[in-house]
């Protein structure tokens, strides 16, 4: 049973890796982008998982944006290593941040979060000379000359990686940690759990790969402006993905994000007139009647047939 | 609760360092002052019934300010068709968002008041979305206006010129603000809707009907908006986008104040309409407006868990 | 039996003969569709297909318009042009709003190389992008010709009307990106003329500027900047904002008593229901196009009506006739090439001379980077009672200025 | 043992909530291995003080030494870590894991164990306290399992002192009996046991000695047989019970 789970990830990878082979450049965009979603998606979800609402996730895109793209142009940096630069800075000022807002909770911790990419937006706008102020900065030439396949790849990778992180976060003690703080923080302080570090930890990661993310979208356009980098579709969009997928799990953000992603992409042609309708519609019969998600769903349509079948219910 | 106690003594400090600011500010840039009180009651006035139905019904309603988009449209609608005053269409476009409020909380957000609040977020939000796209379909984006002559009067006193119309938020802010602080504590109803918003389980036990309180709590919220909506018809520009920003902003009032406090978001958003026209006067730093409305936000909201953090 | 099969096979030949004799020209439009400019730039080149095919098409094919809905998103614009290019396969791509979505789809528009018209995208930003691109033709003038068209158009009304005073300028500018370019290629072109050089030398002697949040993104409170401007006391007041700002700045300018000698607006589209409001009349507009055009120009009188009669609507926006003249333009190239071929296409385009409904003949010229840049400048327009009429340039001119801005009693 | 330091010392505690003292200049010691029982009616202060004492509050005044050493500024997981771990009166299962999950949880970081081991040592806590269904998510546990439970947590951080905050209330006579054994066997183990609890049986079966909390102060301290003849706990208490 497990190999064969093995088996069909390995699968799905190499499908994913491979698509540019036998996908034309239209859905190879779609899917970038949907990639892009996706590792948003599940940073997201990962500080969800301590119980953390966060509302900061356009912010620490917008802040990686920002350092990819000026220190390619400042400082030449090679546009790879820059993404990685935008990682490091997002994940800096998270540290730095952290130290003073992950003491707030719930609704509080929600709001600071919007508030701060609320004051990083305006700083882009207003530090002229640096940023560009609100018209922005752009690259001579995208990163790898706009060849859709290795963007495709770059964006693949990225998203690969935040699979493994939330995976590993999944599999590791660290699974234990946060399920506990989020449940219980009294518990979860009297099992030893330091919860001060471990929540630190989750938003530095997390606001790192949001950095990243952030970095590769402004390579891959070579642009960058207040209004796209820190444009609420990169808060939004992913949260409402994660919420259809099903959230605290990996694969909840990466089916929801690959569902809503196309699905948007499909209406849109069909109806090319109030098409956002319609999306609002299936998000609100997605709340109503999908209430864990499409994953949620899933899972209860197994366990029935599962029951049905008569296979042995023991088995965690 | 108990915290506000043992610091009794700063409930005299602060007001005062407010006044004495205020003072100042109004030497230095008394238009800031005017400008600041009429914007930052208007403020208020949308925020209040956002906080109402986050602190009663416990939904917080990303449809929020799509609602005064919904209501002016309505409103722009009858003084289109009627030729109907925008500020007296306020009597049909209030009742008519109550009964808006009260369709969509039957139909979907009593669905969702036992899901987790981010099921409750995904659902406004969908709805937020619906609305906008409607609303795009039906009138398209171009904005659209009522010209009436009273929005742009203004009055002379000693050497000051000001427009007396946005005066209107602040009368409409402080007469909701007592309105709703006399029902919710002098009226059966408004007693058991305190009593829900206190503790939901407590209230059904002893008999209270919740079901109907947050039917009526929501409706009235969607309701008081329209009267925001009728009261901005005359001096704004309407579009499809035109109410989402207050979304934003009565969420950051109602955090400010703190939940439940009713009165302190008037004073959250009379302080932070002030602190906003304050930079929009210093020559060449306008464009940092915006970060008022967020640096107070955060400082207030850190400054808070600090002072609550030991108990 | 027999015979059914051979009504079949007959109409099975009819078919595909017919299909594959007038294989249409596929023209790919990416435009935001829920956006008033869009919609209206969409309809407009619906009308032009559809006028062009009732006439028997280009070539002898007709012509077939797929439009997609960019959503003013960057990377669903760039998607948009992958899919016209590979889906449906177009032979050119038309369109174009936002400058933020369009320079994310120039890295894949250079990818395709296509013969390219684009009607929207004002930012010099776009166009340091586009360097190079010789099958790219930009059909809206620049945000920095803009800029220099309005000197020329001032001077020359400074001539006819000796008592308008263009001295001292004051600029308020929405902080957005718009706003902001405006700005700054004031601020570029009037250091420029300090140098004695460029369109500004001689008009403007002093220059102010200061921003204000639109009421397009949660602003609407001028109060702050047009207190500045009165008691600067300019010649003429301008503001760069959005249609959403239009009224309510009239509004707060008459609440404090602010009536500069020229009030100008500068926003990309106006409310509809400005021109209703007595607190228009007088106001100075730039615009590429309006209704009144019809009085001087058959062509802006056909499309008009043309319009109107076709959507039960009126053309709201500038971006109507421009998206009208974006497949006329390409039309007329065409023809003129008698091909689809690129170089020769590309040379055509070069050479055409098209009366556009926009009061003004399309031709093509270099701009400071491109070598094919279609409209350089605006017009110079002003609200009279609820109407734009055309007070620059002179040749198209509806109605003689009033001057200076009429006074607030009485409004 | 009466020549060893005391393992845990409270000096002058003192916890305030606003104008309510909850725990009032409380001072006393707990010698290893010993079985303290805390009593005192419903408001004198015992789950504050376990509160305080495990790191959850603050104390308002006073210290607190574990071994020897200052814990007074140490955060509550630090304290779990130092080998102070607790039950909660209310049981807090952390509800989206298992029983064994639950245990493992303190095992982790508690003890600082890594995964297989974490799970090895909360299996063998499990069976210590006589939990069988280790599998099961929380919603199928019974009341005696989730008290098993919250000991298991307790002890699967390796402490040297446990505060077990009724765990017997609830219980029949047949679960309480076995709750006693299994608490004399922890004990045995070498662990030090503070026992609050409702039920005097057991604290007569169970401490060495005990104190006698009203309105946060100490009225009394002994054996079970002294203190239970005092006026003032008869009154204070026992007065109050029936």
């Amino acid at each position: 049973m497990k190999k064969l789970g093995m088996l069909i990830i390995l699968a799905v990878v190499a499908l994913g890796f491979l698509f540019p082979l036998y996908a034309g450049p239209y859905p190879l965009h779609v899917m970038t982008t949907v990639l892009t979603y996706m590792a948003l998606g599940l940073s997201w979800d990962m500080m969800l998982r301590t119980g953390q609402l966060s509302f900061g996730t356009a912010g620490f895109f917008g802040l990686g944006s920002y350092a990819a793209l000026l220190t390619t142009l400042y400082l030449g940096l090679n546009p790879l290593a820059s993404i990685f630069v935008g990682g490091v800075f997002a994940a800096i000022v998270a540290f730095a941040l952290g130290y003073a807002i992950l003491r707030l909770r719930e609704i509080y911790f929600a709001i600071t979060t919007l508030a701060l990419a609320g004051v990083f937006t305006v700083v882009a706008r207003n530090l002229h000379d640096f940023t560009g102020g609100p018209e922005g900065k752009i690259l001579p030439s995208a990163i790898f000359n706009g060849d859709p396949t290795k963007v495709y790849w770059l964006t693949f990778s990225v998203a690969l990686g935040s699979i493994l992180v939330s995976e590993l976060f999944q599999r590791t003690r660290i699974r234990f940690a946060i399920t506990a703080i989020r449940n219980d923080e009294i518990t979860a302080k009297s099992s030893g759990i330091d919860i001060f570090k471990y929540l630190l930890f989750v938003f530095v990661i997390t606001s790192a790969i949001q950095g990243v993310v952030g970095g590769a979208y402004a390579q891959q356009y070579g642009f960058v402006s207040p209004e796209s980098a820190f444009s609420t579709n990169f808060l939004l969009l992913p949260i409402a993905m994660c919420l259809a997928g099903g959230i605290y799990s990996t694969l909840g953000p990466v089916i929801g994000s690959v569902i809503l992603g196309v699905l948007s992409e499909y209406l849109k042609l069909r109806f090319p007139y109030g098409h956002l309708i319609i999306y609002g519609v299936i998000i609100v019969a997605i709340v109503l009647f999908m209430p864990h998600g499409i994953l949620g769903m899933l899972k209860k349509i197994a366990q029935k047939t599962r029951t049905e079948v008569g296979g042995n219910e023991n088995e965690k | 609760m108990a915290e506000t106690k043992t610091h009794g003594r700063h409930q005299f400090t602060l007001p005062l360092l407010a006044i004495v600011a205020l003072i100042l500010i109004f030497i230095f840039k008394p238009y800031a002052v005017i400008y600041g009180v009429q914007r930052g009651s208007l403020y208020a006035l949308i925020a209040m019934p956002l906080a109402l139905t986050l602190g009663i019904v416990g939904i917080l309603n990303l449809a929020h300010g799509d609602f005064l988009t919904l209501g002016a449209y309505i409103a722009y609608w009858i003084f289109n068709s009627t030729g109907l005053d925008p500020l007296l269409s306020i009597f049909a476009v209030a009742p008519l968002l109550f009964v808006v409020g009260a369709g969509l909380y039957k139909i979907t957000v009593s669905k969702v008041l036992r899901a987790p609040l981010l099921n409750q977020l995904l659902l406004t939000f969908g709805i937020a979305m619906i609305l906008e796209e409607v609303i795009n379909l039906i009138w398209t984006s171009r904005p659209r206006n009522v010209y009436v002559n009273y929005a742009s009067a203004s009055a002379s006193i000693g050497g000051f010129r000001f427009g007396t119309y946005e005066f209107s938020y602040l009368l409409a802010a402080v007469g909701v603000l007592v309105l709703l602080r006399l029902f919710l504590k002098h009226t059966r109803l408004g007693k058991a809707a305190f009593a829900v918003g206190q503790n939901p389980k407590g209230a059904k036990i002893v008999g209270i009907n919740v079901e109907m309180i947050y039917l009526l709590i929501f409706s009235i919220s969607v309701g008081i908006v329209g009267i925001a909506a009728g009261l901005t018809l005359p001096r704004m520009s309407i579009f499809p986008l035109f109410g989402s920003p207050f979304t934003l902003k009565s969420f950051c009032l109602a955090a400010m104040a703190g939940l439940g406090n009713l009165t302190g978001i008037l004073w959250s958003g009379l302080a932070l309409g002030i602190g906003e026209a304050l930079v929009q006067s210093i020559e060449g730093y306008s464009g940092w407006s915006d970060i008022v409305f967020f640096g107070v936000l955060i400082a207030v909201i850190t400054i808070r868990s600090y002072r609550g953090s030991y108990v | 039996m027999k015979k059914f099969l051979a009504i079949t096979l007959v109409l099975a030949l009819v078919v595909l003969g017919v299909a594959a004799k007038v294989k249409p020209i596929k023209l790919g439009a990416v435009l935001p569709l829920g956006d008033i400019t869009g919609r209206q730039a969409a309809n407009a080149m619906k009308l032009a297909v559809k006028e062009i095919n009732a006439a028997g098409g280009v070539l002898g094919r007709p012509l077939e318009l797929i439009i997609v809905d960019d959503e003013m998103n960057p990377s669903k614009g760039a998607a948009a042009i992958d899919k016209l290019a590979t889906i449906d396969k177009v032979d050119f791509f038309i369109g174009g709003m936002s400058s933020g979505v369009h320079l994310a789809q120039i890295p894949i528009l250079k990818k395709y190389q296509k013969i390219t018209v684009w009607i929207g995208a004002a930012s010099h930003l776009c166009e340091k992008a586009l360097a190079g691109a010789d099958w790219y033709f930009h059909l809206h003038p620049w945000d920095y010709q803009q800029g220099a068209g309005y000197a020329i158009g001032w001077k020359q009304i400074l001539e006819k009307y000796p008592q308008v005073k263009f001295d001292r300028v004051f600029l308020a500018y929405e902080e957005g990106a718009f706003g902001t370019a405006s700005y700054k290629a004031y601020l570029a072109m009037l250091e420029q003329a300090k140098q004695g050089e460029g369109p500004y030398v001689g008009l403007v002697k002093e220059f102010k500027g200061e921003s204000f949040k639109s009421a397009a993104f949660g602003g609407g409170d001028y109060r702050a900047v047009l207190r500045l401007a009165k008691e600067w006391n300019p010649d003429a007041f301008i503001w760069a904002g959005y249609d959403a700002d239009a009224l309510p700045m009239m509004a707060q300018a008459k609440e404090i008593g602010f009536a500069p000698p020229i009030f100008i607006g500068a926003p990309p589209g106006w409310p509809a229901d400005f021109g209703k409001s007595p607190l228009s009349e007088g106001v100075v507009l730039y615009g590429m196009w309006a209704p009144s055009l019809n009085k001087v120009s058959p062509v802006a009188e056909h499309f008009y009506n043309a319009y109107v009669k076709e959507f039960g609507e009126e053309p709201a926006t500038y971006f109507a006739p421009l998206g009208y003249t974006n497949v006329y333009f390409l039309v007329e190239g065409i023809k003129k090439a008698g091909t689809l071929e690129k170089e020769a296409l590309i040379k055509a385009l070069e050479q055409v001379e098209y009366e556009s409904p926009l009061g003004e003949t399309l031709k093509i010229a270099p701009s400071a980077v491109i070598k094919h840049q279609g409209f350089t400048t605006q017009k110079i327009l002003q609200w009279q009672n609820g109407k734009q009429e055309v007070i620059w340039p002179f040749e198209v001119q509806t109605a003689e200025f009033i001057y200076p801005f009429p006074k607030w009693e009485g409004r | 043992m009466k020549n060893e330091p005391p393992i845990l010392t409270v000096e002058k505690l003192i916890k305030r909530f606003g104008g309510l003292v909850a725990v009032d200049n409380l001072s006393f010691t707990v010698q290893q291995g010993e079985v303290l029982g805390v009593i005192g009616p419903n408001g004198a202060g015992k789950t504050t003080l376990t509160n305080v004492v495990s790191g959850l509050y603050r104390p308002s005044e006073g210290r607190i030494f574990f071994q020897g050493k200052d814990v007074t500024e140490l955060d509550a997981h630090q304290r779990c870590r130092l080998g102070i771990s607790r039950t909660f009166q209310l049981m807090r299962p952390i509800r989206e894991f298992t029983i064994l999950e639950n245990v493992m949880v303190s095992a982790l970081f508690g003890k600082g164990l890594d995964l297989k081991s974490a799970q090895n040592r909360a299996r063998e806590v499990c069976e210590f306290v006589g939990l069988k269904r280790l599998k099961i998510p929380i919603e199928s546990a019974t009341v005696l399992e989730l008290k098993k439970m919250e000991i298991a947590r307790a002890l699967a951080s390796g402490p040297q002192l446990v505060f077990l905050d009724e765990v017997m209330a609830g219980l029949n006579v047949d679960e309480t009996n076995e709750m006693i054994e299994t608490v004399k066997k922890i004990n045995a183990s070498g662990v030090t046991v503070i026992v609050i609890e409702h039920v005097m049986n057991v604290i007569k079966e169970l401490t060495h000695r005990v104190i006698v909390l009203d309105r946060g102060r100490i009225i009394a301290e002994g054996s079970y047989e002294e203190v239970s003849h005092q006026p003032e706990v008869i009154s204070a208490y026992l007065g109050e019970e029936e």
